[in-house]
Formats: C-alpha cells, sequence, structure tokens
C-alpha cells in the first residue's frame, strides 16, 4: 500500500488542503446530515423556513417518525387508523435477499473471472463483453419480459426468483473487478504449488484463496449497494410475497402531504447495514479496486 | 565531477529505529567507494539521504562545494540507480533512458544522440524498442544503467543493482560497471552486501554494522589490517581466525594452554597500555598461519577437516571449541587426525580488545 | 371523470389481497389507490353479507400501471376502480364487460347527474355503450383564507378575472407571502394534475379541447379563447410561489396548510385533510366555495367509475355487490363515510348536505363538471398537453406556439390512430 | 516487481501426490468455474432479450393485444419510426446532455479528490469511507431530498442563495436549463464517490520507487502525473468510466424524482417508460430499447478497445 508521503511541508499549502477536504466533505455530506436530522424533526419543523440545522439549538429531535416506521404508522393522514408497519418483516427480506445474492455473485463471479484470467478461453473477450452488455439494456425494457417470465415459472413472489435476478445483474461487475485483480496476482506461486505435486484446486485454495479475499470483499460492496437499493424488478415481481423495503420506501412518501420524517427516518434505518458493512471492509476497498488495471 | 562529504549523519525512522548513527564519511571526485555492511546496517539510508530520498534527521551533506540537506533529489545532480531497477513499465527502454532529458526538456535530436551512444556503450541497442515486461535482467538493468548514466550527473549513486542478476551475468556486469565509472570518471557511491563486489568494485570501502562505520579504507587495509571485530570476521572468506587470548607477559596465552605466542616486547608494552580490560582477541588470516608436521610452532593441534580448494587447500584445526582455519599450498598432505603445529606470521596478525572490539596493533 | 396524481414513480405493485375462498359465500375483490375514500369503502363493504370483500389500497403512483399489468397477465381485481381516462383503454382490450343494459334494470339511472354516467363509463363518447358506473364523484372546490378575505374585505368571487385580482392584492399585500397557489406540474410523473386544473379554465372561457364529432383538434385547442384562458393562467400562476411549476397536489395542500398561500382550488377528496387540525395548522381559517367561472361555467370533472373485469370468476356476485352499492340508502351510508355520490338525490339528501361544510358546495359545484376525451391515445395526447403548456404557464414558452403544438401533435397522434376517422358510433 | 502481494519467501507446501492428468483438470476446471455464471446470465438475460427484440418487429401492445405469440409483424416499422421522429431525437440529445457533462464531471471531480487524498494525513482512512456514502443511499431518496433541497421557494439551496448571499433564486426544478443541471449536480454527488474510490485505487497502485525514481531524473511535478500517473492509472479509469456511463445512460428514478421527467430533463429511459407503461406501446418500446443498446454498445466497445490497446501494447 503505498501513499505519497509528500507532506505539505508549506503552511499555505497545508491551509489550502484542509479548506479544499473541507469543501469537499460539506457538498458530500451535507444531503446526509439532512436527511439524519429531518428524521428527527416532527412535521412542522421540516419544513420551516430559516432552515432548522442544529438539533436541541434549532429544533427538539424526536423519535416519533421511527416509532412510525418501526412499531406502527397511521396509515391515513385524515383517519386515525394505524396499522402495524410492514418495514421491519421487509428489512429482513432485504438483508436476505441482498446478501445472499452478493455472496452468490462474488462466489460465482471470481471462479469465472479465475477461469478467464488463468485459462486460455476461446473468444474471451467478445465473451467478457458480452457478460457486460447484459447490463447495458435500460431495465424498463427487460422488466415486461421478466415480469412474464417469472409469471411463467411460478417464480414471482418467491425468495429464489428475486434472489437469482439480482446474482445475475451483480456478476458482469464481479467478473470484470475479479479478472483484473486475478491478473495483477503473479501466476508463478501457484505453478510453484503444482510443481510441488499439488492439484490446482489445491494450488487455489492454498495460495490465491487468502491473496482474494479482499477484493472480493470489496467487490461485495458494490454488488450490494446494487442489489440492495434496487426497486424496479422488486416492486413488480414480489409485491406480494419476499418485498425488500424499497417499495416501502416508495409508498411512506404519502399522498396529500410528503412525509419527510418518515422518509428520512426509513432511509436512515435502511442506509446503516451498508454503511457498517463499508466500515468493516473499508481496509480492502483500496486494494481490491484496482481491476489489476496498473501494471506493476 | 563532485567530491561527496557526509558530515555526522544521523537518520532516526519515525519509528525510532537509528537506522543511521553518526556517520562521517568523504568520497574524492572520481572515486568509486563502496558502503558495504549486512542488510539492516544503514548503508541504503546512508545513500537514499545522500540523494534525498529520505531526509536524514541531523548533518550534513556536500556534493561538490554544495550543502544539498534541503534540496529535492532533482537538484542534487546525482543519479540514482535502484535495485529493482525501478524501469517505468509503461515505456520502452529507449523512453525510459531518455525519460530524464525530456524531463529537462531536452531537444528530441540531441535526445537521440545520447541515447544512441549509451545504448552503444551498455549493448543494449538490440532491446531500445521493448518494454522492461519483455526483457532480461541483465537487459533490464543495463537499461536502469543507462537512464543513470545519460544525464552525466556529478554523482552516481547505486543500490545494490547487481544483486538480481545470475552470477555469470554479475561477475561481467562488475568488469563492466568499474570500466564504465573509471572512463567517466563520476564520483560514485555504491551499496553492498557482497563483499566480493566491494573488493573488486572499490577503490575504497567503508564498512557498516547497525548504524556504525566501522571503517573505511582501501580493500587491503580492510582486509588486512580491519579495525574492528565486525570488519575482521566480514571480510575475506574464509573468515579471519578470531581466537580469545590473554597477555601474560610478553606472550599471548590461549584459554587451554594449547597456544602461546610470543610477542616482542615493544609490541607486548603496547598492547597492555593500550587494553581496556584483561580480554584480548588474535586476529590472523588463514593464509598468515603455516603447518608443519613437528612440535616446534606457536601450538599444537590435530586435524579436523581438510578441503581441496583446486589453488589451495583449506585445512580446519581444533582449538577450545572453535575451529582454526588455515590455507595452504595444494600439495601439503596432512590426513585427518595427524598431529600439527601451527606457526602464525607476527607481522600479519592483529590483535583487538575484547571489550572495545578496536584493533590494538 | 377526473384522475388525482401522487407524486411518485408510476412503476406498477401488486397489493392485491388474495382472496380467502370462503365456504358458500363467493368472494370479491376491489382493487383502488390509496386514499380516504378507499378506507371508506373498505369500511362501507363490511355491510354486505352476500360475498366477502376485500378492498386494496395501493399507492396511486401504481394504481394505472398495476390494473394494466393485471390485465395483460389476464387477472386482477373482479372489481377495478378505473379512472375515467382509463375507459378507452380497458376496453380497447376488451378487459371490461359492457354494462348498458345491466344498467338500465339495476340502476335508477334517471337520478345520476347525467354527464356522471357519460363521462365515467360511455366509450366511445356519445355511443351508447356503458363499462363503467360511478364509484366517487369528485370535483374541485375553492378553498381559501377567511381571515385573509375578511382582512381584504373579500369574498369567495364568481368569476376567475375578479379571482386573479384577488390573488394580485394578496401577493402584493404583506398578509400573505402568495396569491394563488395549485398544482402546475405537467411532467410526466406529475400525471394530469396541470391539465385538470387549466381545463377548466379553458372551458370557461368557451374554448374545447377538441371536437367529439369530428376527433379534430388542429383549429379547436389553438383557439383565441384557449390562447386568452392559457394567458390567463400565466397571471394566475405568477401571483403563486416562485418555481411552483412542478408543484403537486403535496405542495399546494403545504402551502395552504402552512400558510404561505391564500387561495386554492383543490379535490374535495383532499377537504377532509385541510379541515384537520392536527395534520393542518390552518384548518380553522379555510373555507370552501364554489370555484369561479367566466364566460361559461365548467369545472373539471373528478371521482371515478367501477367496473367489472372481463377475467372475473364470478361476474354474477359482482354484479349483485354493484347493485347494492349504486342503490339510495347504501349511496347514503356512503356519504356519511365522507365518500361522494353521482346521484342528484343523494347529492340533496339532508345526510349528504350536513356531513361536512363544504358538500352543499360540492352538490352545486359537480352539476358544472366536464371532462377529456377519454380514449385510448390519452396517455401520449395528456403528455403533450402538460409539457407544453407547463412551458407556456411558467414563461418558458408563448403560449400561441405551445398550443400549436399541442394542436400539431394531437392531430398527428388521431390521425394516425383513426385514419379514417371517427370510429362508427 | 514490489512484492506487497505475495512475499516469494511462501514456505512451500509440503509435496503432495496432485492430479495426474493435469491439463484435463485445467480444461474441466474451467469450465465448471464458468458454467454457472454464464448459465445463470443466460437464463435471466437470455428470454427477455429475445422476446423484446422479437416483439421490437411487432406492433404489439401489450394492453390490447390478446398475446404476445400472435403479435402483428411489421417489420422495422417501429425502428423507422423511431429514428424518424422528430421528438425521439430530442430525447437522445437531451440524453446526451445529461450524461456527457456528469460522467466529466464526475471523472474530473473524483480523480481530482483522490489526487488530493492521495497522501498521508490525519483522518485520512475515516474520511475516504464516509465520502463514499452517497453512494449507498437509495436513487429515490436522493432524488427525493434534493427536489426537497432545490424547491424555489422552500428548499434550503435558494435559502443559501437568496437569503443569505443576496442573489435571485435560481428555479432549479422548473427552469428547463437549470433542471438539467440540478439533475447533474445531484447524480455527481450519488456517483462522484465511485469514481474516487477507484481513482485512489490505482494512484496507491503505483509502485512508490518510480516517482523516487522521476524525482531524481529532476522531473516536475506536473511532469511525473503527465508521464507517469496518468499512462499507468488511465486504463483503470477507463473501467470506471465505463460502468458510470452505463448507468448514467439507463439513470430513470432520479429524473422520475427529482424533476418528475419534466422540462428538459426527459432522458430516454423517462421516454422509453412512458411509451412501455404509459401507452403500453411494448413493440415500439422494445425498439427504442434495442437502438439505445446498440448506442451504448458501441461507445462501451470504443472504451475497452482503447483499455485493450493500452495493455495490448507490451510486447
Amino acid at each position: 500500500m503505498n501513499v505519497q508521503n509528500r507532506q505539505t511541508r508549506s503552511l499555505l499549502g497545508r491551509i489550502l488542503f484542509w479548506i479544499a477536504t473541507a469543501l469537499i466533505l460539506v457538498f458530500f455530506l451535507f444531503p446526509i446530515y439532512w436527511i439524519l436530522i429531518t428524521a428527527f424533526k416532527d412535521r412542522p419543523d421540516i419544513t420551516q423556513l430559516p432552515p432548522r440545522f442544529v438539533p436541541w439549538v434549532d429544533f427538539q429531535p424526536t423519535t416519533f417518525n421511527f416509532h412510525e416506521i418501526l412499531i406502527e404508522m397511521e396509515v391515513s393522514q385524515f383517519g386515525t387508523a394505524t396499522e402495524q408497519s410492514p418495514f421491519l418483516g421487509q428489512l429482513f427480506n432485504s438483508v436476505i435477499i441482498s446478501g445472499t445474492a452478493t455472496v452468490v455473485a462474488v462466489i460465482l463471479g471470481t471462479l469465472a473471472a479465475y477461469a478467464f484470467s488463468r485459462f486460455r478461453i476461446k473468444g474471451e473477450g467478445d465473451l467478457l463483453f458480452f457478460i457486460l452488455s447484459t447490463r447495458m439494456l435500460p431495465p424498463v425494457v427487460t422488466v415486461i419480459p421478466l415480469f412474464l417470465m417469472f409469471t411463467e415459472l411460478g417464480m414471482r413472489n418467491t425468495f429464489h426468483g428475486i434472489t437469482l435476478l439480482y446474482i445475475t445483474m451483480g456478476l458482469p461487475f464481479v467478473v470484470w473487478m475479479m479478472k483484473g485483480f486475478f491478473d495483477e496476482v503473479p501466476h508463478e506461486f501457484e505453478e510453484a504449488a503444482m510443481i510441488d505435486g499439488y492439484s490446482r484446486l489445491e494450488a487455489i485454495w492454498r495460495i490465491v484463496i487468502p491473496e482474494v479475499i479482499p477484493p472480493m470483499l470489496a467487490t461485495a460492496v458494490f454488488v450490494l449497494i446494487t442489489a440492495w437499493n434496487e426497486f424496479v424488478f422488486v416492486q413488480l415481481l414480489n409485491p406480494l410475497g419476499y418485498t425488500t423495503v424499497t417499495p416501502f420506501l416508495y409508498a411512506v412518501v404519502g399522498y396529500g402531504r410528503t412525509e419527510w420524517g418518515r422518509v428520512a427516518a426509513t432511509t436512515v434505518v435502511f442506509v446503516s447495514p451498508i454503511v457498517i458493512f463499508t466500515f468493516l471492509v473499508r481496509k480492502y476497498l483500496l486494494r481490491g479496486v484496482t481491476f489489476g488495471a496498473v501494471r506493476r | 565531477m563532485a567530491e561527496v562529504r557526509i558530515e555526522n549523519l544521523v537518520k532516526v525512522f519515525p519509528n525510532g529505529t537509528r537506522a543511521v548513527n553518526d556517520v562521517s564519511l568523504a568520497a574524492p571526485d572520481g572515486e568509486f567507494l563502496v558502503l558495504l555492511g549486512p542488510s539492516g546496517c544503514g548503508k541504503t539510508t546512508t545513500l537514499r539521504c545522500v540523494a534525498g530520498l529520505e531526509r536524514q534527521t541531523s548533518g550534513d551533506i556536500y556534493i561538490g562545494e554544495r550543502v544539498v540537506n534541503d534540496l529535492p533529489p532533482g537538484e542534487r545532480d546525482i543519479a540514482f540507480v535502484f535495485q529493482f531497477y525501478a524501469l517505468y513499465p509503461h515505456l520502452s527502454a529507449y523512453d525510459n533512458i531518455a525519460f530524464p532529458l525530456r524531463a529537462v526538456g531536452v531537444a528530441a535530436d540531441e535526445i537521440d544522440r545520447r541515447v544512441m551512444r549509451v545504448a552503444e556503450t551498455l549493448r543494449i541497442k538490440h532491446v531500445l524498442r521493448k518494454r522492461p515486461r519483455s526483457m532480461s535482467s541483465g537487459e533490464q538493468q543495463r537499461v536502469a544503467l543507462g537512464r543513470a548514466v545519460i544525464r552525466r550527473p556529478q554523482v552516481f549513486l547505486m543500490d545494490e543493482p547487481l544483486t538480481n542478476l545470475d552470477a555469470a551475468l554479475r561477475s561481467d556486469m562488475r568488469v563492466e560497471l568499474k570500466h564504465l565509472q573509471r572512463e567517466l570518471g563520476v564520483t560514485t557511491l555504491y551499496v553492498t552486501h557482497d563483499q566480493t563486489e566491494a573488493m573488486t568494485m572499490g577503490e575504497r570501502i567503508a564498512v557498516m554494522q547497525l548504524g556504525d562505520l566501522q571503517q573505511v579504507g582501501t580493500p587491503l587495509e580492510v582486509y588486512q589490517y580491519p579495525a574492528t571485530l565486525f570488519v575482521a570476521s566480514f571480510i575475506g572468506d574464509p573468515p579471519m581466525n578470531l581466537i580469545p587470548v590473554t597477555l601474560e607477559g610478553d606472550a599471548l596465552q590461549g584459554a587451554s594452554g594449547h597456544l602461546s605466542l610470543a610477542l616482542a616486547p615493544d609490541v607486548a608494552g603496547a598492547i597492555r597500555q593500550k587494553q581496556s580490560g584483561p580480554g584480548l582477541v588474535l586476529g590472523v588470516r588463514a593464509e598468515d598461519i603455516t603447518l608443519s608436521g613437528g612440535d616446534e610452532g606457536d601450538m599444537r593441534g590435530e586435524v579436523t577437516t581438510r578441503e581441496p580448494l583446486g589453488d589451495q587447500a583449506l585445512y580446519s584445526v581444533g582449538l577450545d571449541g572453535q575451529f582454526i582455519q588455515i590455507t595452504t599450498a595444494p600439495t601439503t598432505r596432512f590426513g585427518v587426525g595427524d598431529a600439527i603445529s601451527l606457526s602464525i606470521d607476527r607481522s600479519r596478525m592483529r590483535v583487538f580488545d575484547a571489550a572495545t572490539e578496536r584493533a590494538l596493533v | 371523470m377526473k384522475r388525482s396524481v401522487l407524486l411518485l414513480v408510476a412503476i406498477l405493485m401488486l397489493v392485491t389481497a388474495i382472496p380467502v375462498a370462503a365456504q358458500e359465500k363467493p368472494s370479491l375483490s376491489i382493487i383502488w389507490f390509496e386514499w380516504p375514500p378507499c378506507n371508506a369503502l373498505a369500511e362501507l363493504v363490511k355491510s354486505y353479507e352476500e360475498a366477502d370483500i376485500t378492498v386494496t389500497c395501493i399507492p396511486w403512483g401504481q394504481w394505472h400501471d398495476q390494473i394494466f399489468t393485471d390485465f395483460a397477465a389476464r387477472g386482477g381485481a373482479d372489481l377495478p376502480v378505473l379512472d375515467s381516462q382509463f375507459i378507452g383503454e380497458a376496453v380497447a382490450g376488451n378487459h371490461i364487460i359492457e354494462l348498458t343494459d345491466w344498467m338500465q334494470e339495476n340502476m335508477d339511472v334517471e337520478t345520476y347527474v347525467p354527464a356522471a354516467l357519460t363521462y365515467y363509463g360511455e366509450y366511445p363518447l356519445g355511443s351508447g355503450h356503458y363499462y363503467g358506473v360511478p364509484m366517487i364523484a369528485d370535483v374541485m372546490v375553492l378553498v381559501y383564507r377567511t381571515d385573509l378575505f375578511e382582512a381584504a374585505g373579500f369574498e369567495p368571487a364568481a368569476t376567475w378575472t375578479e379571482t386573479l385580482e384577488q390573488a394580485k392584492f394578496f401577493k402584493e399585500s404583506d398578509l400573505v407571502e402568495n396569491g394563488w397557489t395549485w398544482f402546475w406540474c405537467g411532467a410526466p410523473a406529475c400525471g394530469d394534475q396541470l391539465q385538470v386544473a387549466v381545463n377548466q379554465i379553458i372551458w370557461s372561457w368557451g374554448g374545447e379541447l377538441w371536437d367529439p364529432e369530428t376527433y379534430a383538434v388542429e383549429g379547436v385547442i389553438n383557439s383565441p379563447e384557449n390562447a386568452a384562458a392559457l394567458e390567463f393562467s400565466r397571471e394566475l400562476y405568477l401571483t403563486g410561489p416562485e418555481g411552483a411549476g412542478n408543484f403537486t397536489y403535496n405542495e399546494v395542500v403545504d402551502g395552504m396548510c402552512n400558510g404561505t398561500a391564500a387561495m386554492t382550488a383543490i379535490w374535495v377528496g383532499f377537504a377532509a385533510s385541510l379541515v384537520n387540525p392536527e395534520s393542518c395548522p390552518q384548518a380553522e381559517n379555510l373555507g370552501f366555495a364554489v370555484p369561479p367561472g367566466e364566460t361559461e361555467h365548467y369545472l373539471s370533472l373528478g371521482g371515478q367509475p367501477i367496473s367489472v373485469s372481463a377475467y372475473s370468476q364470478n361476474e354474477e356476485a359482482a354484479l349483485e355487490f354493484m347493485k347494492w352499492l349504486q342503490s339510495y340508502d347504501i349511496q347514503i351510508e356512503w356519504v356519511k363515510l365522507l365518500g361522494y355520490s353521482a346521484r342528484t338525490d343523494v347529492l340533496a339528501s339532508e345526510e349528504f348536505q350536513s356531513a361536512a361544510p363544504y358538500n352543499p358546495i360540492f352538490a352545486e359545484a359537480y352539476q358544472l363538471v366536464k371532462d377529456f376525451w377519454n380514449l385510448p391515445e390519452y396517455q401520449r395526447m395528456l403528455e403533450l398537453q402538460g409539457e407544453y403548456m407547463n412551458l407556456a404557464v411558467t414563461g418558458q414558452m408563448d403560449v400561441q406556439e405551445a398550443l400549436d403544438l399541442i394542436a400539431e401533435e394531437h392531430q398527428a397522434i388521431i390521425d394516425e390512430a383513426y385514419p379514417d376517422g371517427p370510429p362508427a358510433q | 516487481m514490489t512484492t506487497q502481494s505475495i512475499t516469494p519467501e511462501t514456505t512451500r507446501p509440503a509435496a503432495k501426490p496432485g492430479l495426474r492428468l493435469r491439463w484435463l483438470s485445467d480444461r474441466l476446471l474451467a469450465g465448471t468455474f464458468l458454467a454457472p455464471t454464464l448459465l445463470l446470465l443466460l437464463f435471466i438475460t437470455i428470454f427477455p432479450l429475445i422476446w423484446s427484440l422479437y416483439l421490437s418487429f411487432t406492433s404489439y401492445n401489450v394492453n390490447s393485444d390478446p398475446s404476445w405469440l400472435e403479435a402483428k409483424w411489421v417489420g422495422v416499422d417501429n425502428y423507422v419510426y423511431m429514428l424518424t421522429t422528430p421528438r425521439v431525437w430530442e430525447r437522445f440529445i437531451e440524453s446526451a446532455t445529461f450524461v456527457v457533462p456528469t460522467v466529466t464531471l464526475e471523472f474530473l471531480l473524483g480523480f481530482g479528490i483522490a489526487l488530493l487524498f492521495n497522501r498521508e494525513f490525519k483522518g485520512r482512512g475515516l474520511i475516504t469511507t464516509v465520502i463514499l456514502i452517497p453512494m449507498m443511499v437509495a436513487p429515490l431518496v436522493a432524488g427525493l431530498f434534493w427536489r426537497f433541497m432545490f424547491q424555489a421557494d422552500i428548499g434550503i439551496v435558494n435559502y443559501l442563495i437568496h437569503d443569505v448571499l443576496g442573489f435571485q433564486p435560481v428555479f432549479w426544478l422548473t427552469d428547463r436549463t437549470s433542471a438539467m443541471i440540478s439533475l447533474i449536480i445531484v447524480d455527481t454527488w450519488q456517483w462522484t464517490p465511485f469514481i474516487f474510490l477507484i481513482s485512489l485505487a490505482g494512484l496507491t497502485a503505483v509502485p512508490k520507487y518510480l516517482y523516487e525514481a522521476a524525482d531524481v531524473d529532476r522531473a516536475s511535478t506536473w511532469f511525473k502525473f503527465r508521464h507517469i500517473t496518468l499512462p499507468l492509472v488511465w486504463p483503470l479509469l477507463l473501467i470506471g468510466i465505463i460502468f458510470r456511463l452505463m448507468d448514467a445512460y439507463k439513470l430513470f428514478e432520479l429524473a422520475w424524482v427529482l424533476t418528475s421527467g419534466g422540462p428538459g430533463t426527459r432522458v430516454l429511459p423517462v421516454h422509453l417508460y412512458k411509451i412501455a407503461f404509459g401507452d403500453f406501446a411494448t413493440g415500439r418500446a422494445s425498439a427504442l430499447g434495442y437502438i439505445m443498446l446498440v448506442v451504448i454498445i458501441a461507445l462501451a466497445n470504443l472504451l475497452v478497445r482503447a483499455i485493450n490497446r493500452s495493455r495490448a501494447a507490451e510486447v
């Protein structure tokens, strides 16, 4: 892990650096902060001008929105009918569907990438491009045929149906990323192991696997994000069974009055698993994302 | 060309290790000075400080008359040859060699002329179009050299450039490198852990250990008159025999009484005066000991092994749990187990103070 | 026949509860979009014994596409509540059954507001074939800040021009920030919001969208009256909040409730939330009136028809339920639950008039309803109208140029769909 | 060849009898490794591809035609219609005015920030992770909250511009040009971290001794950037740009929520959605879908070839 250690010796250089960093952080993180504090505001505070920025100073934070989405939601703004919020069930679905899809996609994709990198495959370039091109057709065109296909095969409202779809959506990214990585890992060590009598599989197990875990984790982050936030297919294919959170996210916006508080609260809870996972694998992110495109 | 002077150089890494410990050293204009020592002795760090790739904690470095402490590498007019060549993987050999000239905007035709001349001298014209990945390590090494030479710097700094070559190529390159340096007359600091390279290439050798400069001297001085126990043990193959002794009267006595070496009174006097404690170490090269069948030598013992080395024979004789190694003419015929006696050439032996490890006489 | 619209993505979501196989009682399913009347319907059907009825309310964004994807899958609810403009599409795909004869025997047809029956169920217009009966009637009511009107000495005006003067007065005054706020969004995701708002102004200026007999649009939609009406809309827009070009019902309700706007006109369906102090701070200061007219007096028709799916397994039970639903006393129950009926006798009934303060105004306004074309090409024509009129209202395009563009492209769509003129009646 | 990844001194595994027929196992292994991925891709994507390709040559309307099997074959009418209607060309231009500036801006910003952060400083680990959060937020939510912030009257952005700085308020979402600008801003906000991460990974992968050699060769900072950093990192950036190009080209949710597909931001997927789900004209929608596919494949092909060219010149 090489890091340029050009100490910005000059004081001016250091000041400019920290000003630039501050500006960057504000641009990228303020909207996140805005979502976070909106989640803790009740309705009047949300749309006030001048905007309420600082909790406890500008407004009294309340956990009302979280209560609504996690426990019990007042259904119609007019009546008093309330119903048990479906959010937690859907969050569980999101976890198992996106989680399984990510794990399987990363494993299958890595195996395929290894094959592309180590063995001479006929028409390798075209095959790789085909894999990449499966991600190019706009979903709006494929959504109807998939709907008909899933209905025909009875895969709607099932766990395996949507998960299979998410695995396929994740594969292109995994294959391209991991192939790049394998190209960078020198062949000599596997070959040496094989000369010593190890089969290719054992050589992989002993030499390659320990080395491949970091980039697999890095790839997993990207695949997870795509599966986690997917909306178009899940709300068409799984409206009744195994629904994930994204359709709920759409519905919770409400009708007549935009329920900013609820949307923000849902987002905060919905995005935190990914933030945590990314934080856990942050060390591997840099190392794993080179696509092997930088020659040594 | 310029003289390189290092004064009281100290380098302490952020994690606390004192890589260079108050080293002062000067390489006069045009000299090929070798920095020799085991890995981790601070020789590379010293070289990198001279190059400006590392910033010394304290001490001054002069190139020619200029103090270069605060100058970035680019402004020190030095060339650095890396151990792993550091060739730009995406550039051809030609572009790699031309890189330093392009960096300062030399005209294209001038660049072409000089690159061709360097390729000529280093016999790498045939690889100019190739990229590093498709060249042999020998060729890569010469391209790295080409990149350094083309700039006509005041100083060459080389960090173990030959270690990655195979044995045969390495000995050729030693000769070529030495010839090239003498022809260009550029002051060169050359780092290596290989004493043969040091002995054959260096006009002077600076031996370092754990950050300290042990000794600076010509190959002969360093070989024949090692200033410290470490230099004695590090230089020479087989290494110098080091026998713990004590001064009894005018004679050096071995621990088990098998060895007693009479000294000239003035020599014994000098030792007694300079020694800091009773413990002394007698240092004598294998070729400075003669074997004889009789029993009138300084020491008697029994032959434990005999190794024919082509132009010599190497004997080892057990004494107080250590082996004394003696090289003789190939024709001497003592067998294993024969009782022999050894006599030591007084004029070529060294006596060290066991505590300070420094040579006394 | 109006379509109320939500801001959200309109990609379909099926939330039809799978009907539990009742022992002998048949089970029926109804699908509608999620808003209070849908909950009211769920309440109403509980008192129906002949069948187990499940009412599913899905977010508006997915409502149109959900129903039609179910039609595509040859399934879906027994009794889909469509929007008036969907009738064309549904009939073209023969997804719903004809009710013309059934209506005559089972419904007191003469008690209904004639326009309601026509616009909710007849396709093609004037053909005498009916495919839907009114589920809920809806029309816009004028909503105004009573406290501001008192301060300014105003009364709800009868004409749009006078209303504009009032709005301008409020805009310049420091009593309130904005005069007239409205759902000006004409973008694809906003469905028909701008269109229903501006249509009633065009009709009130004596203008038309097209000629139903000859299917001609050129020369009709870009007539001088329409241009004047659109110009007027622009001035009305200017009395509202800045950048209201993307406003939807949400922003309008927000504006009225947090007190930054003096007046608007919105579907009566929203009235319930406007008078609920818990969700609307300005609830006490909001008054209701019949929206103004001009040389003529028309209002965009809202409400939705209910139809019987061609793929329903128990068509008989469905028709039975429809008969029950349309009966007088059930319609009375319906209005008690804050539903709205298209039957004049129910509208005149004491129960309806007293159910909510604005009901009498609704009854009066509902007599003035008029609606769009309900052709299968409705969607594309609606989009074009929305896009260009929005540019005109927000001042990014000259009014006449916008109308000419709409006329040209609408005519092209109709000519392509009906090469040899209107389909035989 | 720095030894960052595997040290040659890894202790050799104790010799164990492996499979005798080594070449068979290799080919067999290649098959077993590739099969699941290719089968899955085929199973899930093939039917939709064939289905929509076939239908793009028919006048099928999923709503009115009874079943797609009897859809009426119209040859290339749909394609001709799509390529000759001026409105469709407007959509292509509008899509381009979105994709090109967005991907360029994301590249410049992402790579710039990576260069800035490619040094040792306090909190480097935390900042490089926290800055990735925008990428993790669902596009709908990003659209919704940015819409809230860009709202002309009650939005914070105009509050800052107008009330605090005193400039004229900007109609971010309703004015034709500024609507596109706000769409670009939000997409850049959400996806610059993706390019940033890839760039930083590339920069840290460049061996440090190359820069040392360049320093010794008196190369200026710019010269080092131009002749070492860029050429080495460039292929990796291209891969990042390809993925961004594909996704920006397919963008739908953000345009639908932020500007409701309104004036100036009616990018192709929004138009495609309206045809597919508004008019249910599946035949036409599929045709437009395939035209879009051909365009993006051509673009991606150019970029992939550029990458291979840089690697192939490896002779």
